[in-house]
Parts: C-alpha cells; structure tokens; sequence
C-alpha cells in the first residue's frame, strides 16, 4: 500500500555541485518501504513543474522514521525540490514500485550503479545483511562520486571509476566487474543507471550465467500504473509486450528486458 | 440538501465529475487514493478491438502547465475488458463508460455491439485520437467524418452515446451538430490539442512518437471557450474537460454550458481530484445558494 | 565569432529576435527598460487605417501559464505611425515591421500601399486577429481567403511580406502553402489561439469582450508543432513564435525549422525578454559549436 | 524613470485576516517615488501567478530607505506574495504611473479611501504636509479596518465607516463626506477605491465645485503602457477615448474620467 503523504523535511544537504540529500520524516514509509522503491514527490507548488518527480528511496532510519532522498538537478523539477527548507512540507506518493528481490538465499552479490542509478543501491545495501558485498560504481568524475562513505560502511568491497580518472579507476566500471568475475562468482547482480552501462552488466551476467536485476527509468504521468506512458520492452523478441515501469518496476529481472527501444 | 445528479440522456450520474479516458486506467489503479464511489463516472482508458502495445516510449513530456502524451492507446482489447474489468468496476457505485478508438468505421460498429450487450453505462466514442497513424483522427475533424460515424455507430449502440470531440478543428460548433444530427446522445470535449517539445540538446522531439496531445491547466482557457460554443449550438448534453484540477474550475465550464465534465491529468498530480472536484461543486453551490446543479449549468452571463 | 543574422527575403536581422506586435507598443515604451539596439526588429502594434479605441475593457486574463486579450487593434491609425513612431524608431539599429489588420481586402491593400512609401523594413499582415467582431478573422482560417488577400496585398507591397497565421484552424500547413503560392515572402506563426475565461463569482466571462487569444508558456507546444508544419511545407522563411521566453525556448522553434523568432507576452513579465533572448541563442550556440544560426535552423531529428 | 529591481525583503506583517504589509528595502524607490504610484510585482517564480501584479505605494520612508505595501490576498498572486520569506528577493519595476498633485497651493484636503483604495493615501497624506487633512475610510467591516493608527497620525480628522458598523460609523462613508461638506469647503478631494464610491466622491466634487482627483484599478499586462490592455474612458461622451490605467493614470482628475464602461 502506498499512500498520498505530506511529510516534514528534516535536512537538505548538498553533496557535491547539483546533488543534493533530502531527509524526510515519514513513519509511513519508514516502515512500508523496501529497497528499490521509489518516492514520487511534487517538487513545487502549483503549476511550476507540474507533475510529480519518480526519486528512488536512498537510505531508511527506521530508529528516527526518515528516509534519504539523494537526487541531482537536472531541470526544474529538481531545482525546487532542492530548495525546499527545512521544517517545509512535502507533497510524496509512496513507497511506490517492485523492489529488488532481497533473498537471504543470495550470499554472494555485485551491485553496480553509475551516475545518479546509485542511490538506490545504497538501501539495497543496507538492507542485505546477511551477504558478502562487492559494489561498483562508476561517475563521470569525482565531483558526481557522492555517498563513497556510506557505500564504503555498506560494502564488503567497494569499486570506484570515473571517466576521466579523477577519482577511482580510469574507464568504464563494467570493466572491474569483469575483471572481478575472473576470480569470483556472484549469486546475483543488481544494477542500476545508465542504459548503455546496464546493458554491459545485463550481458556481462547472461555470459557468465548469473541472476541479475536491472532497475529502470522511464518519463511517468501517474507513477501509479494508471496512465500507461512509462512503458518498457519485456518478454522475448516473438512475444514481447509493454510493461510499466512505475508499477512492474522499477526493478525487473535482466531475463525479462527487452533493450531495443 | 444540495443534489447534485445529473441526467446525461439516461446515463445517470449521481455527481457531473467523471474520470477522464486514459488518467484514469480502469479505476482499479485509483482504489488506494481515493473513493472511487464518490465519483460520478468512470470513462475507462481507451479500448479497441484487439489489445494494443502502443507507441514506443519517452510516451510524456512536460510542457507549462500541461503534458503532451503519444500512449498511442495501449489497452488489451474490449473483449478482455468485458471479461477483466468490468466486474470489479461494477462492484463501485460509480458509472462505466466504454471510451473506444477503431481503425475503421467497422471496429467502432463491432465495438459497439459487443458493448452494448455488457454491463456498461455508456459508450464514448474517441474520434480523435491524435496519437495513432491511422484510423480515427480522421474522422474526427471533417464534418463528412464525423457523420459518418457517428451514424453507423449509432445503430449497433443501444447504450447512451458520447461522442468526444478533437478541438483541432477550425469550427468545432459544426463538428458538434453533426454529431448531435446523426443521432449522439450528447457531446464530450476537449480531447488533447496537437503538439511537440524538443529536446534542445538531442534535437530530437522528446516523445518517441514526435508529436502527441496537450493536456492539462493550460489548455483550459480553449476547452471552456469550445464548451460554450458547442452547448450553445446543439440541444443535447454537454460534458467538458480540458485542464479541471478542482470544483473551481469544474464550475467554469459547467456555467459555459458542460453538464457534467471530465478530470485527466490532475488524477496524476493529485488521485483524489475526481473526488475533490465533486466537494467543491458542492461548496460552490453552498456558497452561492444552488440547490440543484441544473440551475448552475449554462448559467453564464455574457458582457 | 558566432553569427547570430538572418535574411528574412530581404528582411535583414542581425540577430534572429524580433518583438511581437502588439506586445511591445511601439518600442518607445520599453526604451527605459531594455536596450532595443540588441532586437533583431520590433513588430509594432496592429495598425488599422483609422484610429480604432479597441475594446472595452477588462482586455486581460490570466490563465494557467498563459494570458487572454481582447484589446481589439487600439491603435493611432497608419498615419500617424508614420508620422509619430517611424522617426524614434528609425533611431534605434532594429528593423521595423509594421503589422496591418483590416476590415476589407482594400483597407489592407490602402494600408500596404502607404507603408511600402514608407521608411519601414517588412509588412506583418495580421489576418488572424480573434479580437475584432467583423474582418480579418474570416480571411485567416480558410485556404480560400488566405489566397485572395495574400494576392492582392502583394500587388500594392514593396516591402517584405510576411503573413501571419492563425492557429485556430484544422490545417495549418494549407494555409501557408497559400500564402506561400500568392507570394508570401515569409510565414510568421502562431497568433492567439480563441479561448475563454469566466470569473466563477460573478459568472460572467472576465473580459467583457467575453471570449479572447490565449499566449505565453501555454501555447508554446502547440506553436512548435505548427512551426514544424509549417516549415516542412513551405520554402518560404517561417518566423516562429507562441510562449516564448527564452533563449531555450527560442531554440526549440529554431530547430523546429524557424529562420526567426518573435517574442511576445514574455516581455510584460521581462521587459528585456527579447535580448535575454537574443543572448540565450548566442549561448546555446557556443555551447553546441554552432557559429551560424542557419546551421541550427530546421536541424531537428525526428525519433 | 522606473526600473526593475531586485530588492529585498525586510518584514511582512499581517495586519487583518488576508491583509499584510511588506516591508521592501530599495534605495531607488524610495527616491524616485511619489504618491499614487505603484510598484508592478512578480509575485512567484516561474508560471505560477504568470503576470506581475500592480500595488500601491503606501508609505516611504527615505530615511532608512524602505517602502510599504498593503495587499489583500485575493487570487493566487497576492496569495504567494503573502508568503515570502523576510531576507528574500523580490522583483519589482517600479516606480510607475502618474501620481496625484500634491501641490502647496492645496491648504484644505479631504481623502476618500474604500477597500483596499484606502493604502495609497497613506502615502500622499503623509507627504501633503501643509494642508489641513480631513480623511474618509470605509471598509465592510472592523476587521479590514486596517493601518488606523497611522491614518490617524497623518490626519488632522479622520472619519470611518463599515458597512456593518462594527467600526466607526454604520453606513457609506460618502454620507459622512456630505455632511463634513455641510460646514467644510475642501480645496480637492482625493478618491480611491471601489467604483460605486469613486462615482459617489466625484458626484459630491462636482456639486460642491471641488477639484477632485481619483485613483483609478484595471486588470494588466505589462504595466507600462505598450500592452493597451488596462484601457479606462476618457475624455467627454462626444469625444472620448481609451487612455490606460498604467501609463496615464492610475491618478486621474475626476473631469477626464467616463464612468460607463
Ligand atoms: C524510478 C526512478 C527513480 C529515480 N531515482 C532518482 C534518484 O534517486 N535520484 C535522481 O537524481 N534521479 C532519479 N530519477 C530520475 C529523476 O526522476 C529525473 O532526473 C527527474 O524527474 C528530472 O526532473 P526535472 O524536473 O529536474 O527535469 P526536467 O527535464 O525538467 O523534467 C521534465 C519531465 O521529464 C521527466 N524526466 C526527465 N528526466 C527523467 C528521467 N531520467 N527519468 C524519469 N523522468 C525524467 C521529469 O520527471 C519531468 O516529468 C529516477 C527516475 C525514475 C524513473
Ligand atoms: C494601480 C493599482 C494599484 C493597486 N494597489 C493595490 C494595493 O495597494 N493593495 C491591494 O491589495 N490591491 C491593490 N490593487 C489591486 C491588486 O492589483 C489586485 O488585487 C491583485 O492584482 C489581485 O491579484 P491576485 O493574483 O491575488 O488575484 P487573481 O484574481 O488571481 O488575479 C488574476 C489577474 O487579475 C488581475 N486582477 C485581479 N483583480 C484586480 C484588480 N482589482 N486590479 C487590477 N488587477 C486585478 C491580477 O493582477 C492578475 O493579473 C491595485 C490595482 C491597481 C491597478
Ligand atoms: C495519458 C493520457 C492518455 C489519454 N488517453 C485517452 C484515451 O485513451 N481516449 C480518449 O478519448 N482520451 C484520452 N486522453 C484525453 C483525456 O481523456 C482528456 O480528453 C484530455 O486529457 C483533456 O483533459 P485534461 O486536461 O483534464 O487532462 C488521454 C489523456 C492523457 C493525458
Ligand atoms: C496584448 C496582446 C496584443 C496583441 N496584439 C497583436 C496585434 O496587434 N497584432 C498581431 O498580429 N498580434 C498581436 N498579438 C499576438 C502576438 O503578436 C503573438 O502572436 C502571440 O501573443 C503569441 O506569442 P507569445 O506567446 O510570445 O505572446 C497580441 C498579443 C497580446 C498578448
Ligand atoms: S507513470 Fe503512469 S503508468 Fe507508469
Ligand atoms: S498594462 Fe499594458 S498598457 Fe497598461
């Protein structure tokens, strides 16, 4: 069940140029969400960015009931959200979506995200205690490379990249985690951000014959299954069908994906 | 006591607020946010004769006050409706109204017949699509067309009949009596407006699909212009939409004439604006001193 | 260097912004307030051969992202534009397109034919205005009329004819290939499209000419669609405008297929909209490497 | 000469219910500005309230070079420029319009004020400092009667009505005028207000032979007269025209005005 909430903003904390952490209060959702689930906020009052934002569900503190959202600017939906103030309300649905499958059956796991496909991953973390964790993530440059504490404390083994070097390895982070599979073998692979690196990983996973379950974006009109325009490829190339991502996602099976769109 | 009931030529509301074809899915997707019983209508997302995939995503771009939507009417096909939705639906005591599209006079006919024989309330016909290659857009914006249709529809539909009119159109007023000539039980309009948004750094339209229909706030101030004009040309019901967020705006277009009107984009933003339209018809009328909602309808005043 | 001029068929813009008539008076009015030396040309406020008053008023709404009016052509008459306004504005180094509205073909061709004896740079005829009881707007929206009024304004005018379309058509990529074939040097899109507004207390329409145009942000994706039509039908340059406030919204129309732009109800909220404008173009070029504006005029990809 | 600026925020008031006073730092206003003019106020960013609204000029203080506005919250405009913040910016062309004539040679004045008309003549009694001030203000009732302390202070009398008599006198404060012109000869009347009072005023002037100068409201565009849209009639029945608000006006001499529109 997820519901129409206005909550309290706690804290809004800029990370890095453009990123920005919002912490919300939400009982509600501290205690219905799972990771993989997204928000989808009203970002400004009125007609100003008129329909709500999907941001996914970066960390939960069930103990304090906030949960972080950590979202870049990117137009100006984005830009009011991050200037709403401290104590102000905020208009969110949620917790909306189809988490990642969270098994304690999976003991061994590779998350890989890039670019603003991270946040997720940091919940998903969090939540899988009992299993070795080895995370991945690639950014343009160090400026984009937030959260590296809090993904460092939630890893057992943490993979940085950038583009340019500035940070971490140089290069494509697909190409650690291949280096990496070499030497290990993962029971699942969780991944999330770009099309082109979610790809990589949902082919790096079918040859080296690994579960794998890619999160998606898509533009949304309802967030809530309703309107039908956050549509995505699945089942096979004979017998394929618009799926939505708002409701039979975000998170989908790398098995069930069609990536021709 | 305030009634708010209208009479749309047998398709009976208890209040004049309907959920707006494809806002709305079939009303299941709403069930968590809002009362769907306190909701007038329901006019389901579009249907055609066969299940449709629809048009390849980005389908939404944002645009001031408004979206332009390409869904290119992805829907499982009337049959599966009849056998899926409709049993849930009618389990509310809300109204169903079949919006349906075809590719050909024949589909809609076909449609139409197996409809007529459901448990529905009403049919809508979407003669205006503008987000499908071929077929119904263009019937929609020839007076020819728009006959023809709604003629031979006419006599496979023993339901009240909506036809839902294109606003891009030179003269909707002409549009409108034809329809009402050839035998609709009553009018429903503004579908979306024709438009593009670019992508200025990709220079490429933001919708896969290039062009798709305007929604939304900003589309109003021509929604309630066309609600005026065609309720002052043909004698049969009117229900308006185009950018109703809540009672105020509701009543906009009920005074320019709309007996009842139809909520789309705002269920997006807020999932209880069909509900919240109602109560705020509802106040309006409490605060001026309506009792009946029919004395509201058309009551407007040129200067 | 970035080369931001554009030649309209003899209309030479140093940069491609021109202000829209009617929304930026005569320019004298914006002179404390923007430096009109940066305005690629100033289309004047709707002229008429005698002074008209215009409408009553309220002339304005507001409506979501977007503005009605029903001012009606208030306006000095064309002599004395000639005789008052031509000597300021020749000062300024913009170029000066007078925009004529009439109520007969003649009154047009009378109009054309003293301002082609006059020290202005392009004629904007404004066959599309919704304000105006009888007249232009009946030449506007049909293909017929279009032609006729087209052929003849053409045989008195010796300036650069540009024709102005209204959006409120079914098609309007007929009507500029009209304009086109009557000799049409330059297609300018989109005027106000016919709306409505109505204050729910009193219940009567806001203006008290009832209905009016609807502008700014709310209209601009239907103008970039109808720019798009426009510009794939005609090889005639398109002036494109409907909603624009920006350099990035000015380059959505660019790429649309617009050789230039005008810039309308933004400048009642920035009177500097238009160099701002003019400014955001020369950006957005350096950004993507662009250093002719004839470069990015119609390089949009379709998806 | 007006400009836009940008100035900043120092203080909002609430004085009634929907009624505030905003405190505005601007040296330029405050040495520009005259009385009747109004400032033109983008009341939100972005499209939410689209146009800029106009509102009096009620009181300067050049001094600390502040000035005073008086709004009553009436639409979505007025509603968010209730709501900013002290400290924020505000973005405001102004000053703008014909002011009244405030000239020496006027030793004995009276001002009529209804509504929301009654905040620009704060402004003009205040600067009319030799003149003997007789003041009329009448509001619906007691809780729009607002700022009385400082009528009171820049008024030599002051009367006031409520349609209710739940302040001052019960009834139209134009009888109150009438019957002060029973003994009193005024050298001008000022008027502001809603119509049916600004007729009433100017039909009392003209019985009594008074100059009278009224301060006129129309729906705007652009506020500086190239849009044409705030026309108001003037001129005489043979032989009138539309003049605008913005531009001509708002202050106008009773004789130039129609009424019939
Ligand atoms: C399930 C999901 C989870 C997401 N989680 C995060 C997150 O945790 N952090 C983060 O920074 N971003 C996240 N995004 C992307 C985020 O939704 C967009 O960056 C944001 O909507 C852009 O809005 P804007 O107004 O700033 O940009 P604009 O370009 O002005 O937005 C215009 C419209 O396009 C839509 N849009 C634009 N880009 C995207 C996109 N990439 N995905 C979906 N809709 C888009 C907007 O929602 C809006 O409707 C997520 C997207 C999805 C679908
Ligand atoms: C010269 C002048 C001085 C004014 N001074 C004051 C003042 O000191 N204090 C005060 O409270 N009000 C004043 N007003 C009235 C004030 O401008 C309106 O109340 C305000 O614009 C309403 O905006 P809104 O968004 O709240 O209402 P909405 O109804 O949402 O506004 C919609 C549109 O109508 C316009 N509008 C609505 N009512 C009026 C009106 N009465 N006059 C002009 N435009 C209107 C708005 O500006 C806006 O463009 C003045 C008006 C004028 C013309
Ligand atoms: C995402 C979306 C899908 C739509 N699908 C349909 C449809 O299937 N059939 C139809 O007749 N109208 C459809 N419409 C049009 C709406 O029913 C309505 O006419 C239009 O959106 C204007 O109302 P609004 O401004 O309240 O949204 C759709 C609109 C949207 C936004
Ligand atoms: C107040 C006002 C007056 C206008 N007067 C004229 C006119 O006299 N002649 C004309 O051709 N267009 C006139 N227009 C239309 C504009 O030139 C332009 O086509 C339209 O406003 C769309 O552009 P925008 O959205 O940038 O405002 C007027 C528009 C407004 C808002
Ligand atoms: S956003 Fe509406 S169905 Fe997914
Ligand atoms: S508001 Fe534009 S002329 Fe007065």
């Amino acid at each position: 069940m997820s519901k129409v909430l206005k909550e309290k903003v706690e804290r809004v904390e800029k990370l890095a140029e453009s990123i920005y952490k919002m912490t919300i209060k939400s009982e509600y959702i501290t205690q219905k969400a799972v990771p993989g689930q997204f928000v989808n906020v009203k970002c400004s009052e009125g007609i100003n960015a008129l329909l709500r934002r999907p941001i996914s569900i970066c960390n939960v503190d069930v103990k304090n009931e906030t949960l972080d959202i950590v979202f870049q600017i990117k137009g100006i939906g984005t830009e009011y959200l991050s200037q709403k103030r401290i104590g102000s309300q905020v208009d969110l649905i949620a917790p909306l979506g189809k988490p990642f499958d969270t098994s304690d059956n999976y003991k061994n796991i590779a998350v890989v995200g890039g670019g603003i496909g991270v946040f997720p991953l940091l919940y998903l973390l969090n939540k899988m205690n009992t299993a070795k964790k080895s995370t991945f993530l690639g950014f343009r440059n160090s400026n984009y490379a937030v959260l590296q504490d809090e993904f460092k404390e939630a890893s057992d083994k943490l993979f940085i990249s950038t583009d340019d070097g500035s940070e971490g390895y140089k290069g494509l982070i697909t190409d650690i985690l291949e280096k990496e599979l070499e030497s290990i073998k993962y029971d699942i692979i969780y991944t999330c951000g770009p099309t082109p690196m979610i790809k990589k990983v949902v082919d790096i996973a079918k040859k080296n014959n690994i579960k794998c379950q890619v999160s998606l974006e898509q533009r949304m009109g309802c967030g809530i299954g309703a309107c039908l325009v956050c549509a995505c490829k699945t089942g096979n190339n004979e017998n394929w069908k618009y799926s939505h991502v708002c409701k039979d996602g975000p998170v989908f099976w790398s098995s069930e994906v069609i990536f021709d769109d | 006591m305030i009634d708010l009931s209208v009479d749309i030529k047998g398709l009976k509301l208890k209040n004049p607020v309907i959920a707006a074809s494809g806002t709305f899915g079939f009303g299941r997707e709403f069930k968590e946010y809002t009362n769907l019983d306190m909701i007038g209508g329901i006019s389901v997302k579009g249907l055609t004769l066969e299940e449709r995939q629809g048009n390849k995503p980005p389908r939404i771009a944002e645009t001031p006050a408004g979206i332009l939507n390409s869904v290119g009417l992805q829907n499982p096909g009337v049959k599966a409706f009849v056998k899926n939705e409709i049993p849930f639906l009618r389990k509310h005591d809300t109204k169903i109204i079949a919006n349906i599209a075809g590719n050909t006079i024949e589909d809609y006919c076909k449609m139409a017949e197996i409809l007529s024989d459901s448990d529905i309330d009403g049919i809508e016909l979407n003669v205006s699509c503008p987000n499908v290659k071929k077929g119904c857009v263009a019937f929609g914006n020839t007076v020819a067309g728009i006959s023809d249709i709604t003629k031979k529809v006419r006599s496979f539909c023993k339901k009240p009949l909506i036809v839902k009119l294109t606003p891009n159109v030179t003269d909707i007023k002409e549009v409108a009596m034809a329809a009402e000539s050839e035998g609709a039980d009553a009018i429903s309009l503004i579908n979306t407006i024709l438009g593009m948004a670019i992508d200025i750094h990709r220079r490429k339209p933001i919708l896969a699909n290039n062009m798709g229909g305007l929604s939304g706030p900003a589309v109003k101030p021509v929604a309630v212009r066309m609600v005026y004009e065609v309720s002052k040309s043909v004698s049969i019901p009117v229900i308006g939409m185009g950018g109703i967020s809540n009672g105020d705006d509701a009543i906009e277009f009920m005074l320019a004439g709309a007996s009842a009107v139809m909520v789309g984009t705002a269920n997006f933003i807020n999932p209880s604006a069909c509900v919240d339209t109602a109560e705020g018809i509802k106040n309006y009328m409490k605060m001026h001193g309506f009792n009946n909602v029919y004395d509201l309808i058309g009551s407007l005043e040129l200067n």
